[in-house]
């Protein structure tokens, strides 16, 4: 796949491709022989069919010329010499722009005449030029369908824009209040009702930290919580308070397993 | 009086910049010493003056700038004001309709109707006043909104946005599309609905 | 040399407009009658040069601009570290040369000649100023019609479009395709699809 694509990058395009082919195999572009070129062009991107997305443009380009080869091959040839006409005209539109292109390329220089920005001053008096509203409605006609946009709708977006986060310090402390009541818990307990992402991360958050300040243990298998030391419990809460933007989060979980 | 190459360069340094440039990057890029520039900066100035030229080298909190001498202001300020007063391009009118049809609105959905990219149409509408910032969009990346200003309702001769031409109806429109070939999308009425 | 109060005026109206000015906008902001306005840039641009200065003054596509002769160009560019034009590649090369020659022409139009879609490639063009919106078509989905910039004069160091090459002739074009004068490019493979 890897060696096709490279085989075709090196082209702009099937008109590209076609070009090339017509002077390797020294065609007449003015009177191409549509067999040949078709046989070669299909040679050319046999392998190709596989990746549709990249090689559209070659298939379509092959489906065409196998059709004006079909047409051709009919009583009525006017149809497929008016399409080989046709062909031919943009292979040799196409031609020409690459000769210009490559005269122009000499042209271009990286170092052109330098400009600068325009003087930037507050003139302080706005755009004044009168318009009647009937450029507004022109302009909008100008638009087609497009024009007719809906506003914005947010509600989509809300899910993400105001996604719930959950504080780790809220986490921590349900952790220690499920352990006040029970002395130790499993880890399973604690994430088991948890269904929202933002939560299990912040109350697994919670638990390494309640580890690391060595507030709680975890069991060698690391499925079970203890306490690490009882005379620490009176104070925990003491600290959370002064953490002001979690306070009113905070004493509302208190609430809620206290009623629970 | 003429120049010599570094004031030369110095000067066409200072036009290309346009704010004002530190005397260490200059130093650096004309490659002199740091102490020799005011005194090109003098030369160049000088020269000025011989010539009686409308620019200056100007010091801005140590800090060297090119600009027009005062005795030239009026000139300048009809140039700019010239170019805030250039006529609306076609692009900038559509993108000023869909503004004022659908604020606020942000550039995504300006450009989204356009179907091109008009962030720079949208902000020559904002330099022209006739456009502003209405804050941020409840969107992902709370993206700046826009709406149109008092100097719009001025511009066209409006008192408020009430006055706003009516928009064709569907059915007007799906006559328009008939006439002009434009789309099918136009009779079920939701074209651009998607972001 | 020095310069006269019009063309002082002249160079400072050049000077804070930046871009390319209509010199029927100059007769008009200078007071001056419109025949002298090219008389009135020679003058500068002598003066500019009896005065080894850097600047220059500019004609584009009949328009006057104030810039800094391309000897400069070393200095300014590393001034305002401004990317040195990146080489075009083969793809934009062949799209900006077929809207230099059919303007205004649309996304379709350019994607028809060169068999291969060229929306990107267009969009590239804009972004670096060598192409613009030339305002909607009166066809069927009221495309978008694009159209060459001043940039795009200036890259290619020509006044007006009148100086671009003469197109090939079917001829040429046809003769071109068959003895092959791509040939070499795409043995060796290095025909360059990245932009």
């Amino acid at each position: 796949m890897a060696e096709i694509r490279y085989k075709l990058d090196v082209f702009e395009g099937p008109l590209d491709l076609l070009l090339h082919l017509i002077s390797k195999h020294k065609l007449n572009i003015n009177d191409i022989p549509i067999s040949s070129l078709v046989d070669q062009y299909l040679e050319y991107i046999t392998d190709i069919s596989d990746d549709m997305e990249y090689a559209g443009e070659f298939l379509e380009m092959a489906a065409r010329l196998i059709y004006i080869k079909t047409v051709s091959l009919l009583p009525q040839r006017e149809e497929g010499e008016k399409l080989k006409k046709e062909l031919e005209g943009r292979l040799i539109e196409y031609s020409a722009i690459k000769l210009c292109a490559a005269a122009l390329s000499g042209m271009y220089t990286d170092t052109p005449y330098c400009v600068r920005e325009p003087l930037k001053i507050d003139t302080a008096e706005p755009y004044s030029l009168r318009h009647s509203t009937a450029e507004l409605l022109a302009a909008y006609g100008a638009l087609g369908r497009k024009a007719k946009g809906s506003k914005i709708n947010t509600a989509p977006f809300q899910v993400i824009v105001s996604k719930r986060f959950v504080s780790v310090t809220t986490k921590m402390v349900y952790i220690l209040k499920n352990l006040y009541q029970t002395g130790e818990c499993t880890l399973k307990d604690i994430f088991s009702d948890m269904t929202d992402r933002s939560e299990r991360v912040a109350a697994f958050l919670a638990v390494l930290e309640l580890t690391r300040n060595g507030r709680i243990l975890l069991n060698e298998d690391n499925t079970r919580i203890t306490f690490s030391n009882s005379e620490y419990s009176e104070d925990i809460f003491s600290d959370f308070d002064s953490d002001g933007a979690e306070e009113s989060d905070t004493s509302e979980t208190l609430n809620a397993s206290e009623q629970g | 009086m003429t120049l010599t190459d570094k004031a030369a360069e110095l000067e066409a340094l200072l036009f290309a910049s346009g704010d004002p440039v530190d005397p260490l990057k200059i130093a650096d890029l004309l490659q002199i010493d740091k102490g020799a520039v005011p005194q090109l900066a003098d030369k160049l100035n000088e020269c000025y003056t011989d010539n009686s030229s409308s620019l200056a080298v100007i010091v801005l909190g140590g800090r060297y700038q090119l600009a027009v001498k005062k005795e030239y202001a009026a000139v300048v300020q009809a140039a700019v004001r010239e170019k805030k007063n250039a006529p609306l391009s076609a692009p900038a009118m559509e993108a000023l309709t869909i503004i004022a049809y659908n604020q606020p609105v942000t550039k995504s959905f300006v450009e989204h109707i356009r179907g091109v990219d008009s962030s720079g149409v949208v902000n020559s509408l904002v330099a022209k006043g006739l456009v502003e910032e209405a804050g941020r969009l409840d969107l992902p990346g709370k993206p700046i909104a826009y709406r149109t200003t008092d100097t719009f309702l001025r511009c066209f001769d409006i008192k408020s946005l009430d006055e706003l031409p009516p928009l064709p109806t569907r059915a007007d429109a799906a006559s328009f599309a008939q006439d002009g070939g434009a789309d099918e999308d136009i009779q079920d009425g939701k074209g651009g609905d998607d972001m």
